[in-house]
């Protein structure tokens, strides 16, 4: 084998100019992506407690004295909506955790078994989500009155589920894939059943997919619209329905209430997030191209 | 020609301090290999020369020049993973080839590096084939390859046997020997079997809880252990350590066992200095005591034989001996019986004295 | 791999059931739908393909299936470059990482219709912040919504803004699930950054990136509040995209036939934009994964 | 830890089941909020609770059940669309009563029959004729909303323009006072919505253009729609109308309003209290409303679109729906709506003193409601006929087509529409 070249010393003065250089484009990339994300929902959020006759002004005033009385309006003049929120809530739960397992149960499937019919059915997965749903309700909905089911939290349970069920078992293959097929072995040794395999071995190791699975249905059914307004009238009403009223073609709409209303139902999806985050950081140890 | 310094090298995470002031040198085309237990450091300080992890304190010199700041690349050193890291979307050929192919060298004369390194590794058959279609002791050459295609100033190798099997650990021992005896390449070595280092050093550093616990050639450490975690971690089977009180009836130093037996040894023989009223710990490696006397082996311990582990032409002979178990190798010809009495010479030039408290050797 | 066995069935049964009760039954029962003419309260009149060739000879229809092509293309397209773009960026640290991510991920936490209402009031062209600030720039009246091709513009704009957080999502941890020890490898062979970047992290990525893309391609073909609130297809019906075609056509004025067929010929144009993805996503699962 | 929380999901979706059964002598009713508003007075400090006394009286609990416009049409049809619905009763939106949708429609003939309804003659007679279909009467009108001019005194005060008394007055006061501010706002003349048919046929009928008349003969291609679209073509053209008029919808014709940044507005006269708003206007109470003028000294014109009650034929309590619908249309309850805020379609409400004192506008609404006649006529293809009108009214504002073009285009596809439905 030939003689190494000699170690040559980089200019480090350039290079400190340039790991400057790089931090400072850093970090308006960053500045720009919280911009980016952020300014339209700040605006809403500031302009919930602006007077009404301020929201639209224009240039708008930066520094104004806050006022609450659209969130006030919200609990006393729109008084569905807090109620509507714990229906919300119950929903997007109940989508989300029947969501995720659904898809744990089959993303597991599709990762570690092969054939010909599930490569198949993965396109079929897709391709059922192509009709738009606008159009699938049409024969639900007598389906729907005709069991009982109108206006309950498990249609929309139901619903949502579904509706999320192929994206997320199309994420949760890609997360278990990554997780050596050796760690599965290990646990049959061990003596454990498949589905203690899955509960006690994949799951804990595909928390980030399951972490983003459940931002993605919690998120959907949170703020869901369409299915809520043909599904539900009273019991199982969610939270969108009553933003909607706000949005009112009659009468026009009650901006800072808007606003209020919709400041209000981010807090627990943000909250949501950041729990999440942790999972999705958390990220697989390193270790799994052996497989 | 010294080609790198460790000089006081120090790693801290937050403020917990994992290598603690550690200076040594590599010799230009030396092998040197980095031996503990899990946990004493010896990765963090390839990583540290190898410019993955930041150098907390202490200075990296190679050829004399200080390399801190410089990333791997810039320090030219090549290295093995311990779980190979091999590329998964790329071909053998490819992960061979990649760090050529990051350098510009033209495709032909690449694909000619690449194959001359395969062929050596015997896996010119495998070029095309992607990580995950390879066997470990496949993938582990590729490993190999990927560090041998380039002309690194210094082979970096982490623990890359420890996913093998015996039969294919041992194979590649061999294989990594006859490497370096053709590339003679400066080679750093990580690993926590004591077999590996000792077959494959020119020069071995035992670590333990970040510091260096004795740095040597494989005779300086069998031979004269500095302290008694190396005196056990290196050789197998494991030294025979027993604690004893060293003293003298007769004119001739005497050992007592805890038990109370007494090991005379022959006269004239000079203890060194002794600590703590002759409380000390004796050490004599399994292989070094005879259940034969020969010339030379002028001291003898009496027990009885307890237990017997057969490895073919060898026997494991374990005896107790007036409160102290001790473990002889011996030529197998079927002469032992379990519950017999077993007298075993030794060569007390063989002996090994420890300070009982300091547990460092007593010269 | 293992062959299915009746537990793997017995695993698989909750997914596709719920999907063929819910979705794949009533998408059969809208073909037939499609081939009859029908509306609320009424019986059914088998027609044959006649609601095909009444959308299929629509120029309204054409129209919106062009509008929809090139906002769906350049809507998936960038969304997909700018999310690998930011997860790179945060692959690379961030500060405060719980706040930076909830701010990422707000605009994807809002309803797409209140997202859209707001993005509307800031380029209102009277009084939105974001117009009258082009205006004060000197870049003139900022008139989108008379303009077809502003007004579309502005439709991908809000539609990248509001579904960016999904695409980054599914790629960012895509990528943090590539083993760490490749990234340190492929330092060891003097990779740089940018070499780093486009030969480890990418090409492992691409999973992540065929989901993305592929289910990208079949919300964004669906695209209708961004228009709908936007301009609601007008001026003149000049930026009706097919989801809103098919809402004017078919359910303002009741007629489900004419609305299941468009329904129906829009499953064909998204398997036909998005084939070369399933295609190959489809690959992947005949040929096992990396 | 799988099956734990597969239980608690069963769990959930069992109790979630379990709520969905309904109390007896509960009666649903599907409406806008303003109904709702119109007939219980809602939050209103003067709350009269029409709808809540007769519920007492009659041990009855009142489902409301409040959805935006469009929804509440889709909804309401795929209620009647099943074998039974749980929707007792409707309120409907006047285009909306086409025949197919009438013949899901209990027919209300026979109730009334037996049970009349106080004064039904009191009823705006256009509002009354137009919920007859196929000569069943399916729907009791509720509430109109009549199409004025709304426009700002102070603006009209400082740019030093009088008080328009006819249509071509208002045209040149609104050019007259369409100018751009110093910090670069821009005060347009004329506002108007032109996403919707119901504010430009307002305009157009000023000229005395008529789209579909009641008896369903097309008459889009005539000159004073020519003269009508030309007009709105060259206000668009000047700047007098909003640069986006063709995206400008309800909310942003109250916020222009509100902010001074329109002088005319074309509006249904109940948005006067919106437009007036002290919370939200810069110009509480000086946005005046008047009859939308047209040449013709003293004659108003004036497009309504109005609101009824309708009983869904498939619903299960007919007759205590019907009830409610008698109480509602009441003389007396038709004033207290209208206190409520509702727009009375008995003319007679506006001479009520109670009436009077509440409503600054009441006396010019008197005026459009007796002029007011329906934008389109309730036919099968009427929703259509007004997508058919948005498309050729929206190229010949831009300029995308020539005024001629575009009424002669409307009169050919709106022909063939009406031949369609036949």
């Amino acid at each position: 084998m030939t003689e190494a070249t000699p170690i040559v010393l980089p200019n480090m003065a350039a290079r400190r100019v340039a790991g400057i250089a790089r931090a400072i484009v850093r970090t308006a990339l960053f500045a720009l992506i919280i911009v980016w994300s952020a300014f339209p929902i700040l605006y809403i959020v500031v302009s919930s407690f602006k007077q009404q006759k301020e929201i639209f002004k224009y240039p708008p005033d930066i520094i104004f004295t806050p006022t609450f009385e659209h969130y006030a309006a919200l609990a006393t003049k729109w008084t569905g909506f807090f109620p509507t929120m714990g229906n919300s809530l119950i929903v997007a739960v109940g989508a989300t955790i029947l969501a995720c397992v659904a898809s744990i149960l089959s993303g597991f499937v599709y990762s570690r078994y092969a054939n010909r019919f599930l490569a198949g059915s993965v396109l079929y997965l897709i391709a059922i989500r192509l009709l738009p749903p606008i159009v699938v309700t049409l024969p639900l909905f007598p389906v729907v009155d005709a069991l009982k089911l109108s206006d309950t939290h498990l249609v929309l349970i139901i619903l949502y589920a579904t509706f999320w069920v192929s994206l997320c078992t199309m994420i949760m293959k890609t997360f278990i894939d990554k997780i050596p097929r050796t760690l599965d072995e290990a646990a049959v040794v061990d003596g454990a059943t498949t589905m203690q395999t899955l509960v006690r071995v994949i799951m804990p190791l595909a928390l980030q997919g399951i972490a983003a699975c459940a931002i993605f249905v919690f998120v959907f059914a949170w703020n869901e619209y369409l299915f809520a307004l043909i599904f539900t009238t009273q019991h199982a009403k969610t939270a969108p329905l009553i933003i909607s009223e706000v949005m009112d073609a009659v009468s026009g709409t009650n901006w800072g209430v808007l606003f209020a209303g919709v400041t209000v139902q981010l807090l627990p999806v943000t909250l949501l997030v950041m729990l999440a985050q942790r999972f999705l950081i958390a990220g697989l140890t390193a270790g799994s191209v052996k497989g | 020609m010294v080609a790198i310094n460790i000089d006081r090298f120090v790693k801290r995470y937050g403020s917990v301090e994992v290598v603690h002031d550690i200076s040594f040198d590599i010799k230009e085309g030396e092998f040197l290999v980095l031996v503990g237990p899990s946990g004493c450091g010896k990765s963090t300080i390839l990583r540290m020369v190898a410019g993955l992890e930041e150098i907390s304190g202490g200075e990296l010199r190679m050829q004399g020049t200080r390399v801190n700041e410089l990333s791997p690349k810039e320090r030219q050193v090549a290295m093995v993973f311990q779980d190979y890291a091999l590329y998964p979307h790329m071909s053998v050929e490819q992960n061979i080839g990649f760090s050529l192919e990051l350098a510009r060298v033209p495709r032909t004369e690449r694909q000619e590096q690449v194959k001359r390194v395969a062929d050596i590794l015997q896996i010119g058959h495998l070029l095309h084939r992607r990580p995950r279609e390879l066997s470990g002791g496949q993938r582990q050459r590729v490993a190999i390859g990927r560090a041998m295609v380039r002309k690194p100033h210094l082979f970096l190798f982490d623990e890359p046997l420890s996913n093998l099997d015996a039969k294919l650990r041992a194979e590649m021992r061999g294989q990594i020997k006859r490497l370096h005896q053709s590339l003679k390449t400066t080679s750093m070595y990580v690993t926590h079997d004591q077999l590996e280092a000792m077959t494959l050093a020119d020069r071995i550093i035992c670590l333990l809880d970040g510091h260096i616990a004795q740095m040597g050639t494989p005779h300086d450490l069998f031979d004269r252990p500095a302290n008694v975690f190396v005196a056990e971690f290196i050789g197998s089977p494991t030294m025979n350590i027993v604690p004893v009180t060293a003293g003298a009836a007769g004119g001739r130093p005497v050992l007592t066992l805890a038990g109370g037996g007494q090991v005379g040894l022959p006269a004239g023989m000079v203890l060194p200095a002794l600590t703590n009223g002759g409380n000390v710990l004796a050490g004599i490696r399994p292989e070094h005591l005879s259940d034969t006397p020969t010339p030379g082996t002028t001291a003898h311990i009496e027990g009885v034989i307890e237990m017997l582990e057969p490895l073919g032409s060898d026997i494991l002979v374990t005896m107790q001996a007036g409160g102290a178990t001790l473990t002889a190798r011996c030529t197998d010809k079927g002469q032992f019986q379990p519950g017999q009495p077993l007298t075993l010479h030794f060569d007390p030039a063989r002996l090994h004295l420890f300070d009982s408290k300091t547990q460092m050797r007593l010269t | 791999m293992r062959r299915l066995n009746p537990a793997a069935i017995l695993m698989l049964a909750p997914t596709h059931l719920l999907l063929f009760l819910v979705i794949a039954l009533p998408s059969i029962y809208v073909f037939w739908l499609s081939l009859n003419e029908s509306t609320y309260g009424s019986d059914l009149t088998f027609v044959g393909f006649n609601n095909y060739v009444t959308v299929l000879t629509s120029p309204y229809f054409w129209r919106a299936a062009l509008n929809t092509l090139i906002v769906v293309n350049a809507v998936v397209y960038i969304e997909l470059l700018i999310a690998i773009g930011m997860a790179a960026l945060f692959l690379g640290g961030v500060r405060y990482p719980k706040i930076m991510f909830a701010i990422v991920l707000m605009p994807y936490a809002i309803s797409e219709v209140v997202g859209v209402l707001v993005w509307k009031i800031m380029l209102n062209t009277g009084s939105g912040v974001l117009a009258r600030t082009i205006e004060a720039l000197g870049f003139g009246m900022f008139n989108w919504s008379v303009s077809p091709p502003l007004a579309l513009s502005v439709v991908t704009l809000i539609s990248i803004w509001h579904h960016l957080p999904f695409t980054f999502l599914l790629i960012y941890a895509g990528m943090l699930a590539i083993p760490k020890s490749l990234y340190e490898a492929s330092r060891i062979d003097g990779a740089s950054r940018w070499q780093e970047f486009w030969r480890i992290t990418l090409p492992l990525t691409v999973p992540a990136i065929l989901i993305s893309l592929i289910f990208r391609f079949v919300f964004a073909f669906r695209l209708f509040s961004e228009v709908w609130l936007l301009t609601a297809g007008g001026p003149a019906r000049l930026t009706e995209v097919l989801a809103v075609y098919l809402y004017q056509s078919g359910f303002k004025y009741g007629e489900f036939g004419t609305a299941s067929a468009t329904g129906w010929l829009m499953v064909l144009g998204s398997l036909g934009v998005a084939s070369v993805y399933l295609w190959a996503m489809h690959r992947r699962m005949v040929s096992g994964n990396d | 830890m799988l099956r734990k929380i597969l239980a608690t999901a069963v769990l959930l979706a069992a109790t979630a089941g379990s709520v969905s059964a309904q109390e007896p002598r509960t009666l649903t009713i599907i409406s806008h909020n303003v109904h709702k508003t119109a007939a219980t007075g809602g939050d209103l400090a003067t709350a009269q609770n029409i709808a809540g006394e007769w519920a007492e009286r009659n041990n009855v609990t009142l489902n409301w059940v409040t959805l935006d416009i469009g929804p509440l049409h889709d909804r309401l049809l795929r209620e009647m669309s099943l074998g039974e619905t749980s929707v007792d009763l409707a309120a409907v939106l006047n285009t909306r009563i086409v025949p197919s949708v009438a013949s899901l429609l209990e027919p209300l003939d026979p109730h009334m029959q037996a049970n009349p309804i106080e004064d039904f003659d009191g009823i705006a007679e256009g509002l009354r004729n137009a919920t007859v279909i196929d000569g069943k009467r399916v729907a009791v009108p509720y509430r109109h909303a009549t199409n004025a001019l709304h426009f700002n005194k102070t603006l009209l005060a400082e740019r030093g323009v009088a008080v328009p008394a006819t249509l071509n007055e208002m045209l040149a006061a609104a050019r007259a006072a369409t100018y751009t501010r110093d910090d670069g706002t821009r005060v347009y003349g004329l506002v108007t919505t032109l996403d919707t048919h119901v504010t430009a046929l307002q305009f157009l009928s000023a000229f005395g253009a008529v789209y579909i008349d009641a008896d369903l003969n097309v008459r889009a291609n005539s000159p004073e729609m020519v003269a009508g679209l030309t007009e709105l073509a060259n206000l668009y053209k000047e700047g007098v109308l909003p640069s986006n008029v063709t995206a400008l919808g309800l909310d942003e014709l109250i916020a222009t309003m509100r902010e001074g940044r329109g002088v005319f507005a074309i509006n249904p006269f109940s948005r006067y209290t919106a437009l007036n708003d002290p919370a939200a206007s810069l110009y509480p109470g000086q946005i005046d409303v008047m009859p939308f003028p047209t040449n013709e000294p003293g004659k108003a014109s004036a497009n309504t679109e109005f609101w009824s009650w309708a009983i869904p034929a498939n619903s299960k309590q007919k007759d205590l729906a019907y009830d409610l619908i008698r109480e509602l249309s009441g003389k007396d309850a038709t004033v207290r709506a209208a206190l409520n805020g509702n727009g009375p379609v008995r003319p007679a409400a506006y001479d009520d003193p109670r009436i009077i004192e509440k409503l600054p506008y009441a006396a010019a609404e008197a005026i459009g409601l007796r002029d007011a006649s329906v934008a389109v006529p309730a036919f099968a293809g009427a929703v259509e006929a007004t997508t058919i009108f948005i498309e050729e009214m929206q190229a010949a504002v831009l300029g995308l087509k020539t005024p001629e073009d575009a009424a002669a285009a409307l009169q050919t596809r709106a022909e063939e529409l009406v031949a369609k439905s036949k």
